[in-house]
């Protein structure tokens, strides 16, 4: 430890707030503006709070700042704000830890080492943009705008996402793609119901809540969210309150609220859905009039052909009985009985399917049979069951006028699509991106942008992704911090903070109501970044013709205003203010959700920046027909979507005949075959099974994907429910530790077949015996001195496999020994 | 006079984490360097407890927030040689920060182990320095901290109340823990005020106390059905 | 005793000769120990700096070294006032070469000893808190008033009977006679004088037993004045009473040995002084072993969980082997060597003290870390690695103790030169006078 | 060393020896007094006072006895010595 000789000196120290500020030196800080250290030593102390959205994770809670003369010191959770309600997760707490950062990126800078080497040069904003903006135009005037790619890796929904597609559009490229992508997870609706939507969940007014892997208090699109509706759960004691059984491979937070935790193994919770089907057809507890009136494939049917065609009724009653199932799943086939009987028979209960289910190579089979029991309870625009928000009224970005350059580049098939049959389900898959940029399929790209996310550090090939990133020309990075993936990238144009810029998101996935958030600057940017739309508003105009008329915006705050005007002139939903009493909700239901307290826009603007969003709680429930918008227009328990694709990929590879359908269905990693292909089914994990243990990686609330790594204060509560600071560890069940003679506390070796990890063993009877559970976060090899070298990154021991359906990362595909590392 | 008490819904409570982290920001509380945390030396004024009852696979996990109990009988301030700790008439177990000697011998009283230690002088970065809380003093090395139930914030409730010539409202003095919970599970009130929803929560049934049998009479009220 | 009547008084002289004759030995000896004396200064000057982080302590093992060796070293000073105080109660006869030795422990001991709270301390320079905003209800500050009390009376108790001999020392002359004259307050052996000195020395033999069983039972409220398991137990005044004149006695044994083979006094340190201090050892060990029996006893009769957590962990945790090396120290090995006269040789008594010693150092360890480990919430137990400064500390507060036993003998004599002159003048006609008046006859012939 | 200056030189260390006795006066009257200022503040802070006014009935006697031992024995020895004297 470094000791100062003024620290010493002030041995007998003493120091209230204020004196603190100013003795514990201030007058030492070169960093952090003049202006402020001024403001910190000698400021009246004027306490004001301002709202706006918090930037830790895509759930985009609202929190309120608290400023001493303008200074952020402190925030909590906007009490108004729909979706948390004043509540916090520990990471929105550090949020002032990214704003005032020591290893902030605080000016342009060029890359002149080697990636990695950390060598940077300073480089004005405007001979950054010009270099870039001389790049676009050189290949604009080559005709070569498909080389340009755009990765962003934000998976909130937002104006920022419509920005990028809108320039990405008008410049004439089809290759903007978001990380992680939501539509690698919605591909079970697009096949059964025909929506790319996560769906909502009304977990308030349902019994019974069957919960699939699904760790919404920690992993979930938004976890402070269902822990308001968990709460609220709790507080009906008594027979009122749902019951929630939680299927997991480990105790997850989710689990270790649950009235149930039910041990499953990795990879089979599909097979497990199926059998509680079975039971619910067996036992006739399913929905018998929706499931004859509004679902196809359910019983055996006939095609125009005259083919009979297997239904999911058979497929279950004779594949998937409790006995069978509990051999593939490890679930005693009584608790399976004792499960499907509880659902069946405490309606509305609710079936919920993510994390553990979707994370697998079979993730898509699975969750569709996860959502088949949705099907089978009726479950559909129900109370207490599943239901589909619309987004809010704000206005569409101008429609794009492609000029012929920008119309032939956005012709081109994207990047990111795999040339083979593999992906066709997805939009992105890293997996094909990396393979295509490194064997120039089906054309090179030039200029890669890379705004939020750490794709280099939060995927499973590591190797290969950034032996493509080497091979792109210019990388231009956006990021704040120099992460992983920023040390490829040629030029980092430093965003703002969330706390220094302007921002609009909305509808965050499967929160149950349509709202939207603004995000406002706190406080005047401390260095000299830019927010990163307005840097791509300038590259527009830089680049000029079609590309800067379609975004006519002067900044990207006046682009937000544009996009709310129509909120405004909706005439739905209201912007967000203190609690309104139950008697005005119908009466505002029945005349409009409308308070006229803003007679102009202007007032409607400063009130929705000062409260900090909008929101409409009312929803209409819808008619099937808006729902179920697949082939049949009914729900498809046999995917006639999916079929049709099939059917296009055996055309594509030369046409229908047993080989060239062998051959797709082999490189979709497809076991089944048959009708069975396009009905809900277990598919078996391929699994290395010369190792013992599952390894099964999962997310924390402290650092859910290695973000909040920078956060001295996230490093410390890192593994704060264990006492684990600044450290990954591995739970282990204690008899498993026992046959591997580990105790607790001791170093281990988790060893895959691609490499090994040695991490702290840490006992926990709350995890199956055949699993090894590591937390996703630390490991970071840059972002700054408190993330550097902490921890270690399970990603570097999964095996590189995918969904081949809908490209999702199979996390939980990994099998590993452990063994004594003292 | 007001007492003030916490009650913690422990079947609300999820365990998310969020009340350790309001609390550190809030209060300013140093942030100890990895090999230090590796020591056992962080500081958390809330901590978490996390039980595990039962057989595999029938295992119960209970999280238990853990801050300081203000215990209405303190086994800490009867051993402290100096004053440095002391409970007020409002029941709030406070820790001067400038006459403790550092001797640590409350942290050996205390049967909850609610007392944390700066081994080191606290550091932070240059810039996280501009972001302090200004209403709570930093400390030093050498002394013993602990949860003050967010006493400044009562100052600042107290000033607004004066000022209007009212008493203080149910729910208008909040820790920042209660404040920002997720979960509404940390409940804070006046447990002499008989319209409290603290008062009101504590005489539930559910309601127990930590180690109640050693007659520290903590005024962190835990609930759960499950003891 | 033939023997005797026929030595001379230059025979005493062996006494006088370490004072006058400084040989290269003492050198080398205060040398060495200053070196390690300035090293852990410096150990504890940068501990100041850079604050209790640099010990091995931690949340929630919040005392240590520094608490153990506190409890340790005050009982290690029980060896001296006490011993002689109740030597001299009972007139035993043998006592006469000894307890000078024994008060001087005591002495040196509590001054280290009363050091080691402040050296604890995470801020010591406001340890005038103590002072102007202390808290007398804090069994820390008990401590505080009955260690100075202990430590005013056993100086005192010290002093007062060195007053003949440092008049000796002042009529021999030397560089140092105005220390000696300034010392010796005027002493010139008149009976007056003498009846006077005998006189208040029979009154703070009667006080400082008393003083000195007070002050380490009011050690051991320190820890049973909490609630904490294994802690909170009422015979722990008497235990810890106990373990100090245990750890005392084999304290003084080893310092006889030693002085006894550097100052060559095998004339004045016989075999008879050892035995008959080592079987009060015995006893000691004995008594300790009840006391420990006593202690856990009610602990598993009891049951109570977290007390019983303490002692599983005490008896099979990581802290095991220091359990089970203090039952063997402090009772296997003192009993078997002591039991048997073959054993109970000058060596084999040796053996027994140290490993005493060594077991009683032990046994404060775990008192103070299991419990401090074990905390009754559900929290992880801590675990406690003593860092070098921690080391450094103690063993720079045993060198502390051997320089400051070095130059106590180098100034003033190490044995009582009065008192042995009195025993061959006096006490055997004294002593059989006495037993003459111990035996049956008739009433009133004697007092 | 001639009369005058041993007579000097005893004089001094009188002084010495006085100077010392008071000292031990001065450090019992002080840790007396320190006691009562602490449990003078613990009954303004009405903090168990009975506790210190315990510790207190037997700190105080016990230094004072021994101060007073040590008094005596100076002061006896003294006395007899003047007696010789004459």
């Amino acid at each position: 430890m470094e000791i100062k000789r003024r620290d010493f000196l002030k041995l007998l120290g003493s120091a209230t707030g204020a004196v603190a500020v100013g003795t514990y030196g201030c007058h030492e800080i070169i960093d952090v503006p003049e202006r402020l250290i001024e403001l910190a030593k000698k400021g009246p102390g004027i306490e004001t709070w301002k709202n706006t959205i918090c930037g830790q994770c895509p759930a985009g809670c609202g929190i309120k700042i608290r400023l001493i003369d303008g200074i952020p010191v402190y925030l909590k959770g906007n009490p108004n704000y729909p979706v948390n309600r004043g509540g916090m997760c520990p990471s929105g707490h550090s949020a002032l830890e990214v704003l005032f950062n020591p290893d902030r990126v605080k000016e342009p800078v060029k890359r002149i080492g080697l990636p990695g080497s950390g060598k940077w040069e300073k480089v004005g904003w405007e001979e950054a943009l010009k270099i870039i903006s001389g790049k676009l135009k050189e290949l604009r005037n080559a005709g070569k705008t498909n080389q340009v790619a755009f990765i962003n890796g934000s998976a909130q929904p937002g104006l920022m996402d419509k920005h990028i597609s809108q320039f990405m559009k008008a410049f004439g490229s089809p290759n903007y793609f978001k990380l992680p992508s939501i539509s690698n997870k919605t591909v079970p609706y697009k096949l059964m119901q025909g929506l790319d939507q996560i769906p909502s969940y009304d977990l308030l007014n349902t019994k019974y809540i069957l919960s699939f892997g699904s760790n919404f208090l920690e992993e979930g699109y938004s976890p402070v969210y269902y822990t308001k509706i968990y709460s609220h759960l709790r507080e009906l004691t008594g027979g009122g309150r749902a019951k929630l059984i939680q299927i997991d491979a480990r105790m997850s937070l989710t689990a270790a609220n649950a009235d149930l935790w039910v041990p499953v193994k990795p990879g089979t919770y599909g097979a497990l859905a199926l059998g509680i089907a079975y039971v619910l057809i067996r036992e006739e507890l399913y929905d018998k009039e929706f499931v004859n009136k509004y679902s196809f494939g359910f019983n055996d049917w006939v095609d125009k052909k005259g083919m009979t065609h297997l239904g999911f009724k058979s497929n279950v009653i004779s594949n998937y009985y409790p006995e069978q199932v509990s051999k593939i799943t490890g679930v005693p086939a009584e608790t399976i009985l004792q499960i499907a009987r509880d659902l069946g028979n405490n309606k509305p209960a609710v079936v919920l399917g993510d994390e553990g289910v979707v994370d697998n190579t079979n993730g898509t089979f699975s969750q569709m049979a996860v959502y088949s029991l949705n099907a089978l309870l009726g479950n559909f625009e129900k109370d207490g069951g599943v239901y589909f928000v619309d987004d809010p009224p704000l206005a569409d970005l101008p429609e794009v006028n492609e000029d012929e350059i920008a119309a032939k580049g956005n012709r081109q098939t994207p990047v990111a699509k795999s040339t083979d049959t593999d992906y066709p389900l997805t939009d992105f898959s890293i997996d094909a991106f990396t393979n295509n940029v490194l064997n120039d399929k089906p054309y090179p790209i030039s200029v890669l942008f890379l705004y939020k996310g750490n794709p280099l550090f939060q995927s499973i090939n590591h190797r290969d992704f950034s032996e493509a990133l080497k091979k792109i020309p210019l990388v231009v990075s956006f990021d704040p911090f120099v992460t992983e993936t920023s040390e490829y990238a040629d030029l980092i144009l430093p965003d703002h903070t969330f706390l220094e810029k302007w921002d609009e998101f909305y509808n965050t996935p499967s929160v149950g109501f349509a709202h939207v958030g603004i995000q406002q600057p706190i406080i005047d940017p401390l260095y000299n970044t830019k927010n990163t739309a307005d840097v791509i508003l300038e590259l527009s105009n830089l680049i000029g013709q079609s590309v800067a008329t379609a975004l006519p915006f002067e900044s990207y705050e006046k682009e937000i205003r544009f996009s709310t005007e129509k909120l405004y002139s909706s005439g739905e939903g209201a912007i967000i203010t203190e609690g309104v009493k139950s008697s005005w909700l119908e009466y505002l239901q029945q005349r409009g959700w409308q308070i006229g307290r803003y007679n102009s826009f202007e007032e409607f603007w400063e009130l929705l920046v000062k409260q900090g969003g909008w929101w409409n709680p009312i929803r209409t429930k819808k008619d099937y027909k808006d729902i179920f918008k697949t082939p049949s227009g009914k729900f498809e328990f046999y995917s006639q979507y999916f079929e049709r694709v099939i059917n296009k990929l055996i055309e594509k590879i030369g046409g229908e005949s047993p080989e060239n359908r062998e051959k797709v269905l082999h490189s979709l990693n497809i076991m089944a075959r048959g009708d069975k292909v396009f009905l809900p089914h277990h598919e078996p994990v391929p699994i290395d099974e010369s190792m013992p243990l599952y390894l099964v990686t999962y997310k924390l609330l402290t650092n859910r994907d290695g973000q909040a790594s920078n956060q001295p204060l996230m490093q410390e509560m890192f593994g704060y429910t264990v006492h684990e600071h600044w450290n990954t560890w591995a739970e282990i069940n204690p008899e498993t530790a026992q046959e591997y003679k580990i105790e607790n506390d001791q170093f281990v070796w988790v060893e895959s077949a691609i490499g090994s990890i040695k991490v702290r063993a840490r006992l926990n009877p709350g995890i199956m015996k055949e699993v090894v559970a590591v937390p996703f976060g630390l490991g970071h090899t840059s972002y700054g001195r408190y993330a550097k070298g902490y921890g270690v990154n399970p990603y570097s021991i999964l095996k590189s496999k995918y969904d081949m359906i809908n490209g999702n990362q199979a996390l939980q595909a990994t099998k590993v020994k452990i063994s004594s590392a003292t | 006079m007001p007492k003030w008490a916490m009650v913690i819904d422990l079947d609300k409570c999820t365990g998310c984490g969020d009340c350790m982290a309001a609390c550190k920001v809030e209060n300013n509380v140093a942030i100890v360097s990895p090999e230090q945390a590796e020591e056992n030396r962080v500081m958390f004024w809330m901590d978490m407890m996390t039980i595990y009852e039962g057989e595999y696979p029938n295992i119960k996990v209970t999280r238990i927030p853990k801050p300081c109990y203000h215990c209405d009988n303190p086994p800490c301030i009867k051993v402290c040689p100096v004053h440095a700790t002391y409970i007020n008439p409002e029941g709030l177990v406070g820790q001067i920060y400038h006459r403790c000697i550092g001797c640590r011998y409350c942290m050996a009283a205390c049967p909850y182990t609610a007392k944390v230690f700066n081994w080191y002088e606290p550091e932070w970065a240059d810039e996280f320095k501009t972001c302090m809380n200004p209403d709570v003093s930093l400390r030093m090395k050498g002394v013993v901290e602990k949860c003050s139930f967010c006493a400044h914030r009562l100052q600042h409730v107290k000033e607004d109340a004066d000022a209007e010539d009212r008493p203080i409202n149910d729910g208008e003095y909040m820790p920042a823990c209660a404040e920002s919970c997720p979960a509404d599970a940390i409940f804070f009130g006046d447990l002499e005020n008989k319209e409290s929803k603290v008062y009101k929560l504590s005489r539930s049934p559910r309601a127990f106390k930590e180690l109640e049998d050693l007659g520290t009479e903590p005024k962190v009220i835990y609930l759960s059905k499950r003891e | 005793m033939e023997e005797k009547k026929k030595t001379t008084v230059d025979i005493d002289e062996a006494l006088y000769r370490p004072i006058y004759e400084t040989g290269k030995g003492f050198y080398i000896t205060v040398g060495v120990l200053l070196m390690i004396i300035l090293f852990a200064a410096f150990m504890y000057i940068r501990q100041v700096y850079y604050g209790l982080g640099v010990t091995g302590m931690n949340q929630p093992v919040t005392w240590g070294f520094y608490i153990v060796n506190f409890v340790f070293f005050i009982g290690i000073s029980h060896a001296g006032t006490l011993i002689s105080a109740i030597l001299r109660l009972s007139k035993a006869e043998w006592r006469r070469p000894i307890t000078r030795m024994a008060e001087v422990i005591t002495a040196i001991v509590l001054a280290i000893g009363g050091l080691h709270p402040i050296i604890d301390l995470g801020r010591p320079d406001r340890v005038l808190n103590i002072f102007t905003a202390g808290r007398l209800q804090s069994p820390l500050l008990w401590d505080v008033t009955s260690i100075t009390a202990y430590f005013t009376a056993s100086t005192v108790y010290l002093y007062l009977p060195m007053i003949p001999d440092i008049a000796k020392l002042r009529d021999r002359g030397g560089k140092l006679r105005w220390f000696y004259d300034f010392l010796s307050w005027g002493w010139q052996g008149t009976e007056h004088q003498k009846k006077v000195l005998n006189r208040a020395i029979n009154i703070l033999m009667v006080m400082v037993i008393p003083i000195a069983v007070s002050v380490h039972t009011v050690i051991s409220y320190i820890f049973s004045m909490t609630l904490q398991p294994g802690w909170h137990s009422t015979i722990f005044g008497p235990y810890f009473v106990v373990g100090a004149i245990f750890s005392g006695i084999a304290a003084l044994l080893i310092v006889m040995i030693a002085f006894r083979k550097f100052f060559h006094l095998e004339n004045y340190l016989k075999l008879i002084h050892f035995r008959y201090l080592s079987t009060l050892l015995l006893i000691m060990s004995l008594l300790w072993f009840y006391f420990t029996f006593s202690e856990y006893l009610t602990g598993i009769f009891g049951a109570e969980p977290h007390e019983m957590d303490v002692i599983l962990y005490k008896m099979t945790g990581p802290y095991a082997i220091f359990f089970w090396g203090m039952v063997i120290c402090n009772f296997i090995i003192p009993v078997i060597v002591l039991s048997f006269k073959k054993f109970k040789t000058i060596k084999g008594i040796l053996f027994a003290s140290i490993t005493v010693v060594i077991g009683m150092w032990l046994e404060r360890l775990n008192i103070v870390i299991p419990s401090l480990a074990n905390p009754r919430l559900e929290l992880s137990t801590g675990m406690y690695f003593p860092s070098l400064t921690e080391w450094s500390l103690f063993i720079g507060a045993l060198a502390v103790f051997v320089l400051g036993y070095v130059l106590f003998s180098k100034f003033f004599p190490i044995i009582s030169i009065w008192e042995i002159e009195e025993g061959r003048e006096e006490s055997i006609k004294e002593v059989e006078e006495r037993v003459k008046s111990y035996l049956p006859g008739p009433a009133g012939t004697t007092e | 060393m001639n009369g005058e200056e041993k007579k000097f030189h005893d004089k001094i260390i009188y002084m010495a020896q006085l100077a010392s006795i008071s000292f031990i006066w001065i450090f019992v009257a002080g840790i007396a007094v320190w006691i009562l200022n602490l449990i003078s503040i613990s009954v303004d802070l009405n903090d168990a006072p009975g506790a210190s006014i315990g510790i207190s009935i037997i700190a105080i006697p016990v230094f004072f006895t021994l101060a007073g031992i040590l008094t005596y024995v100076f002061v006896g020895f003294h006395k007899k010595n003047n007696n010789i004297k004459e």
